[in-house]
């Protein structure tokens, strides 16, 4: 399917909750309101023409005002590829998480959270990964300052 | 006579190592360390073995006790303690009163031993025993041998039978 | 019982597969695999990227390399020439119309992409075939290419240098 | 140090021990097979065919500190790394020696800037030896890195350093 | 030992000696010169051992220390393996812990005493010289397991506890493959078994019968299992255990591990090539060459290196079993096949 | 002189102290290590007494044989062991009361 | 004998230094005796803000970053990005910048999985595959050595083009060599993949199901491993891999169930002849041109954003890159093979034994710097 079919069949079934979508050949995509994002995932990887069964990328971008949760989705049966994308407020982004659809999403989800403080509702383990566990901040984020001394080691 | 005179050192010094070593198998708190002084216990019986003249003896003690019934035993106090546990101590209980039976059974044995005029066969050359072993096993103990087989091998069935994990 | 015996011939056959591997390359001679590195030394190949190095002499300070850079490792400091100074050319007839005082590169933040030495407009900063500077203090590994001193004691009594990195 | 550091004054006798130390210190310096990043993949290349670290006596790879005598800290060092290099090193025995091999184990190379997460050099946390350049360094230039330590080893001496 | 008191009696003022030091002198000389024979053997094992794999590698291995093909190479590692620090483990059980290395070598030591390198280069001839052999490497099993416990690490404990388990269970059929020799010749003696073996190779165990000559084979997979070689080195893989029960072991200590790991491999070389190679004996069938021409002792060296060569051999060529598989390969494989040579053989020596 | 009165007492002392190693300890583990040591001191007499009284080899015979049971013994009696340590979580003796009414 | 002890459950720290690792993962395996009951990975040890220096840094010169990211399949993971910005910029590459692309990326796959093949063999205590897979190895890094003067980490794909041309007679001797090393391939199976005990640690061991593969977003060997017939190069074609004749090997489950750690072995040994076929003929049709013909001077993509995935040695690799129109990256993100591998480790691994563990880590072939970025 190309992007425009599916970003069709999302509008059809999705109506307004899918406020915008761009495609160009560089990466199709389609914003999701924050709150749809599981019924979204959900039918995007059951239904039957589109079945994206493969969670290629899940991430955030600090857009200053927003951020972003980029999903990138892909199909193993029809070799088709579309991308989802949610905007949340920067202080306390909140939204729920698409562990129960691909697996591979918990530790996805995790990274986002360790780089962004994106809190994934209802996520299994949301613990940090990368940094330490004690670690402070999110260093994705543009305002990011980086920390003098982790322990007793100078950064 | 020299030999005789270093011999009687070597005989003193395995008692010494046989009996101290049961002491910290009966005496020790931690469990390995009784393990580990029972190693010492059997190397000394063996060495008292060789003493008299029971070479064949000896080495069946090493192997077996050593070998197999000491590290069975070494497997049975980690299985059933915590692994990596260091601290592997055991509790004991009536100590007086079984220092005192301790004691008085000592004493007994001995006290028996000195007044019983033992028949001796007088001083022999020690000569090879396996071959004689063996022809007694085959011979003149030839039951009790079959019998220990069969026993050994009920053993180790039950053994298998009572560890074996039941499929819940 | 069948598998069980073929899996005793698989393991065994198998295994003096591998065992003849073994044994014939025990038995070839050795065919040059392995350079003796500190009698032999490998020739390094015409495109080699190991230590930086810069002609200061055709240095022009333009900074450019600098800027490529992606791990700042190049620190370039320099000044304008007087206009009473004597005009000094690079080797390539560039006019060279810095004085470069401070050209320092720390070779223990540098990753050896070369990228710094392509914008070089006088070709006088290159990776050589030098790879062997083990050090025993990690200071020794800042390399100072500039000669000159700065002429004018403060950055503020002449106007502000050009390229300051 | 070892067992026998600083117990003698200088004289024939020590020379001639320090001669044997230092020969055998240096002639066998077994690593610690411990890699981090893109320089374990360089050191892994060196000990094998085309440069064989072998030959140098240092091709047994230990894996366990205990029994290690050089750590070639071969890559990047984190923040939640170091604290465990801090620990593998706390654990070799003495005599012990740090090869930092590479950029950013020198002082954080590339990730020198910007990475938040990046060590600015292993000598933060352990003393270093010897610094190999190069991201990754040659074969070669570990190489010489392990015979420049090798040399820092023959200058040793157990005798009772003069109180300067 | 008789040749050592001959020797001893060379030197003059001995008799002035005190009794006691007269009577224990030749067994501590003898003990002293077997320790370092043990020590050199396995310093070459190792030094062999590197240039084998390095050359099956492509690699040149040792080169520089010592000069010709680094042959000090294990020297040195040897020294500076004694004079390194020896690190005990604050966690340790410290008494156990300074106790194995010495419980894990001194059987393998021992049991060098009814090597029979040569017609009367024996220290001992045992009469139940290879029930002694089996009785003492019982031994070290015990020196592992503790060292596996009190070092206080886990990879430790595992590795103790696999190597005792695989070590207790590949003595079986390791006893089981030495019946078949011990039958034909009737005697444990390892001197009588290679007197039945003279004269030539068509006498030796190996090619004697099809039962002995699997049981040699039988009997070498089994030793590698004992002394823990590849492909049963399961309890000190590096690659899961890290070093299995000697991981918190350095220097000094450590060095006895090593030593004993690699004398057992020249001791069970060297009781193959008794029980099985003819031991010193010749080579060449006695009708074509009526008199030995290569000393004993030379012959049972070659005889045992190259049997350590085929270990290192399969050392650098097979990858690792599992736990459960080595387990399985014992008592599922090696135990039914030893049962069926002894019988065989057992068989063999009454028809 | 060694005599048999050496052995005799070396085994009276293995004998009590197995005795007292059995009464003192609830380990279950450690009551077999004192059975252990009981064996062991009758193991010796008959050896010594085959040696100095007997003069033959039956003895030794009869040792192999305690060797045999007590091979036997402990491989059962470790297995007994191990399952109580399964279900009950302790090698206690004083636990092992579920027999009881 | 069955060494499941006692039902207690033990932890046990394999790493952060751990010699079957592959670098500084943490393994915690809940353990009940031999038997790893849960197997939780503990990653971020070596993470070096890869994406944070991205967005720092100009186009140009992230590309050395990329190359640190998988530093043993370096020339893939800067051709990944370069084709990203390429895609973003709208820069057509020549036909011999494709092509050089290509044999450049197929050499390095055959260096990467050599590297995973020979250390897979150490990590199940087979030494010396490791070693002859090194000794080739050596052999194409000096191939690149001499087309961009690095070893390891080349900075060759700069984005429109390519650093240098291939030197003189390059060409020919990378025939040389691919008539040499095709044969050897059939002495490391001899050596290590059909040995038997070679066969037996791996071929029923740490099984992924092909749907267990999907949900956990595996790519690239380890799911072609598990039975799944999906490679980038034939599925989404980029750099002209259409023209190309070449097979995708899938695990056949020769000696166990199929996704077992032998498949993923396998599909790697079977990919590396593949790429051989792949660098025969992208030579055999290597033309002429400019390779620094469409190098733009200066990098400034326009505003947008762009999803880019190639076929990495490891699997997948995916570069989404944000542009506001200046001459940095305002997002690199990267979707790394390895990181969605290791994400779906504790659920293949339960109930393995311990040495299973270290045969499944080796098998998934993963680079811990990719893992970590």
């Amino acid at each position: 399917m190309t992007p425009r079919e599916i970003e069709a069949l999302l509008k059809e079934r999705f109506g307004d909750r899918i406020p915008e979508s761009r495609l160009d050949g560089l990466c199709s995509w389609s914003l999701v309101d924050p709150a749809a994002i599981l019924e979204v995932a959900r039918f995007v990887h059951d239904d039957e023409k589109l079945k994206m069964d493969h969670l290629e990328l899940l991430g955030g971008v600090d857009y200053k005002d927003r951020i972003e949760v980029v999903y990138v989705v892909n199909s193993l049966t029809y070799h088709h590829r579309y991308t989802l994308k949610c905007r949340l407020p920067r202080d306390n982004p909140r939204i729920r998480t698409v562990e129960s659809v691909w697996k591979v999403a918990n530790w996805h989800e995790r990274e986002a959270y360790d780089m962004f403080g994106i809190i994934f509702e209802g996520h299994s383990d949301l613990r940090r990964i990368l940094c330490p566990d004690d670690w402070e901040g999110y260093p994705l984020r543009k305002d990011y300052t980086f920390p003098g001394k982790y322990h007793d080691m100078p950064v | 006579m020299d030999t005789s005179l270093l011999s009687q050192i070597v005989f003193y010094f395995f008692a010494a190592v046989t009996l101290a070593s049961a002491a910290v198998v009966v005496f020790s708190r931690s469990l390995i360390y009784s393990a580990f002084g029972l190693l010492f216990t059997f190397f000394g019986v063996a060495a008292l073995y060789v003493f008299l003249g029971a070479d064949f003896l000896a080495a069946t003690q090493l192997v077996i006790y050593v070998g197999g019934i000491l590290i069975l035993l070494l497997f049975g106090v980690m299985l059933t303690h915590k692994l990596y546990d260091l601290n592997l101590k055991t509790e004991t209980f009536q100590v007086a009163p079984s220092v005192l039976l301790m004691l008085a059974v000592f004493g007994v044995l001995v006290l028996a031993m000195m007044q019983t005029a033992w028949y001796n066969a007088g001083p022999r050359q020690p000569e090879p025993t396996t071959a004689a072993i063996g022809t007694l096993l085959m011979k003149d103990f030839i039951l009790p041998f079959e019998v220990a087989s069969v026993l050994l091998l009920i053993a180790l069935i039950g053994a298998a039978m009572i560890v074996r994990r039941r499929a819940e | 019982m069948t598998r069980y015996l073929k899996d005793l011939w698989y393991g065994w056959t198998t295994t003096w597969h591998s065992m003849w591997i073994t044994i014939r390359h025990l038995f070839r001679p050795n065919k040059g695999y392995t350079i003796q590195y500190p009698t032999v030394k490998a020739p390094l190949p015409e495109r080699a990227r190991m230590r930086l190095f810069n002609r200061i002499e055709d240095c022009i300070g333009c900074g450019q390399c600098a800027r490529a850079c992606p791990t700042d490792c190049i620190d370039i400091q320099t000044e304008k020439r007087g206009k009473d100074e004597p005009p000094v050319f690079a080797s390539d007839g560039t006019p060279i119309k810095l004085r470069t005082f401070v050209f320092d590169i720390d070779m223990t933040l540098c990753c050896y992409c070369a990228l710094c030495t392509f914008p070089c407009p006088t070709h006088c900063l290159v990776m050589t075939k030098e790879y062997e500077y083990a050090v025993y203090d990690k200071r020794d590994h800042i390399y100072h290419f500039a000669v000159d001193k700065p002429r004018y004691a403060s950055p503020a009594e002449k106007e502000q240098p050009a390229a300051k990195a | 140090m070892g067992v026998l550091e600083g117990k003698f004054e200088d004289n024939v006798l020590v020379t001639s021990l320090d001669w044997v130390f230092n020969w055998a210190r240096s002639s066998s310096p077994w690593p610690l097979s411990f890699g981090l990043a893109c320089c374990a993949i360089e050191m892994m290349a060196t000990g094998a065919s085309r440069f064989d670290l072998d030959r140098f006596g240092a091709g047994a790879y230990r894996a366990t500190p205990r029994q290690a005598d050089i750590m070639i800290v071969a890559g990047t060092v984190t923040l939640k790394m170091g604290i465990r290099i801090r620990r593998l090193y706390e654990q070799m025995a003495d005599p012990k020696y740090v090869i930092s091999m590479g950029s950013c184990s020198n002082n954080g190379g590339p990730y020198w800037k910007y990475g938040y997460h990046v060590l600015k050099g292993v000598d933060e946390v352990i003393p270093v030896d010897v610094y190999v350049p190069g991201c990754p360094p040659r074969p070669e230039s570990l190489l010489e890195g392990l015979i420049q330590l090798k040399d820092k080893i023959r200058r040793q001496t157990i005798a009772r350093k003069s109180e300067a | 030992m008789e040749s050592i008191r001959d020797l001893l009696e060379l030197i003059p003022y001995t008799t002035a000696l005190p009794v006691w030091v007269q009577a224990i002198l030749p067994p501590a000389v003898s003990a002293v010169i077997l320790f370092l024979f043990v020590a050199v053997l396995a310093m070459f094992a190792i030094w062999l051992e590197r240039k084998v794999a390095a050359h099956m590698q492509d690699r040149l291995g040792p080169m520089y220390v010592g000069g010709w093909h680094g042959w000090a190479q294990s020297i040195a590692d040897t020294i500076k393996l004694l004079l390194k620090e020896d690190i005990v483990p604050a966690a340790a059980d410290k008494a156990l812990f300074k106790a194995a290395p010495a419980i894990v070598f001194i059987p393998s030591f021992a049991a060098f005493v009814v090597l029979p390198f040569g017609i009367s280069s024996i220290v001992a001839d045992l009469n139940i010289g290879v029930l002694y052999l089996f009785a003492v490497a019982s031994l070290t099993v015990v020196g592992i397991l503790m060292a596996g416990w009190a070092s206080n690490n886990k990879y430790s404990l595992f590795g103790g506890m696999r190597s005792a388990a695989q070590i207790v269970s590949y003595e079986i059929p390791a006893a089981l493959s030495v019946m078949p020799v011990i039958i034909i010749v009737g005697s444990l003696s390892m001197q009588q078994i290679v007197r039945a073996q003279t004269g030539g190779i068509q006498n030796w165990f190996v090619f004697r019968n099809p039962f002995t000559f699997l049981a040699f084979f039988l009997y070498f997979i089994c030793s590698l299992a004992e002394v823990n070689r590849t492909p049963f080195d399961i309890p000190e893989a590096e690659s899961e255990l890290v070093a299995g029960y000697h991981t918190e072991y350095s220097g000094m200590r450590f060095a006895f591990f090593f030593l004993a790991e690699y004398s057992n491999m020249f001791l069970v070389a060297g009781i193959a090539t008794t029980l099985f190679l003819g031991g010193w004996s010749q080579v060449l069938p006695a009708q074509w060459v009526p008199k030995q021409l290569i000393p004993g002792p030379i012959l049972f060296f070659l005889k045992a290196l190259s049997l350590v060569f085929v270990q290192i051999w399969l050392r650098w060529t097979l990858p690792r079993l599992r736990v459960d598989q080595l387990m399985y390969l014992c008592w599922k494989v090696m135990l039914p096949l030893a049962l069926v040579l002894v019988l065989g053989a057992g068989l063999l020596a009454v028809w | 002189m060694i005599g048999l009165g050496h052995y005799l007492v070396i085994s009276a002392a293995l004998f009590s102290l197995g005795i007292m190693c059995v009464l003192t300890r609830k380990n279950a583990v450690s009551v077999l290590m004192g059975v252990e040591l009981i064996l062991n001191s009758a193991n010796l007499n008959l050896v010594a007494f085959s040696k100095y009284a007997a003069g033959n080899l039956n003895g030794q015979v009869f040792a192999i044989f305690i060797i045999i049971v007590a091979a036997a013994e402990v491989a059962v009696a470790l297995a007994i062991v191990l399952s109580m340590y399964r279900m009950l979580r302790t090698v206690n003796l004083d636990r092992a009361d579920t027999l009881k009414g | 004998m069955n060494l499941d002890y006692s039902g207690d459950i033990m932890t046990l720290n394999m790493g952060p230094q751990h010699p079957s690792m592959h670098g500084v993962l943490r393994l915690e395996l809940k353990t009940d005796g031999e038997v790893v009951v849960e197997a939780i990975p503990h990653i971020g040890y070596l993470h070096r803000c890869f994406e944070k220096h991205a967005e720092n840094i100009e186009y140009p010169g992230v590309v050395p970053f990329t190359d640190r990211m998988d530093y043993v399949a370096a020339m893939n993971m800067e051709l990944g990005y370069v084709l990203a910005v390429e895609k973003l910029m709208g820069i057509q590459v020549n036909d011999r910048v494709r092509y050089i692309r290509i044999i450049m990326a197929e050499l390095n796959r055959i260096a990467s999985h050599l590297v995973a093949a020979g250390t897979y063999g150490l990590d199940l205590g087979s030494w010396t595959p490791f070693l002859h897979c090194f000794r080739d190895r050596e052999k194409i890094l000096d191939f690149f050595e001499e087309t961009c003067g690095a070893r390891l980490l080349y900075n060759y794909n700069w984005i429109g083009g390519l650093m240098f041309d291939l030197p003189e007679g390059l060409e020919r001797r990378i025939i040389e060599f691919l008539d040499y090393f095709e044969p050897l391939v059939e002495d490391l199976n001899r050596l290590l993949s059909y040995n038997y005990i070679f066969i037996k640690r791996t071929a029923s061991v740490g099984i992924i199901p092909p749907e267990v593969a999907v949900s956990y977003g595996i790519t690239g060997p380890n799911l072609r491993g598990s039975g799944i017939k999906f490679d980038v190069r034939r599925n989404e074609p980029y750099l002209g891999y259409e023209e190309f004749d070449f097979e995708v090997p899938v695990g056949k489950g020769e000696f166990g169930p199929v996704g077992s750690c032998y498949d993923r072995y396998m599909v790697r040994i079977w990919e590396v002849l593949q790429s051989c076929r792949i660098i025969r003929q992208a030579i055999a049709k290597l033309p002429p041109g400019d390779v620094h013909a469409t190098i733009p001077k200066r990098v400034k993509p326009p505003v947008g954003e762009v999803y880019m995935r190639t076929e990495c040695p490891r699997g997948e690799l995916g570069y989404y890159i944000v542009s506001d129109g200046t001459s940095k990256p305002y997002r690199v993100k990267v979707k790394s093979p390895c990181f969605t591998v290791m994400s779906g480790f504790r659920e293949y691994s339960r109930g393995a034994m311990i040495a299973d563990i270290v045969a499944i880590v080796g098998s998934v072939d993963i680079v811990l710097v990719e893992l970590d970025r």
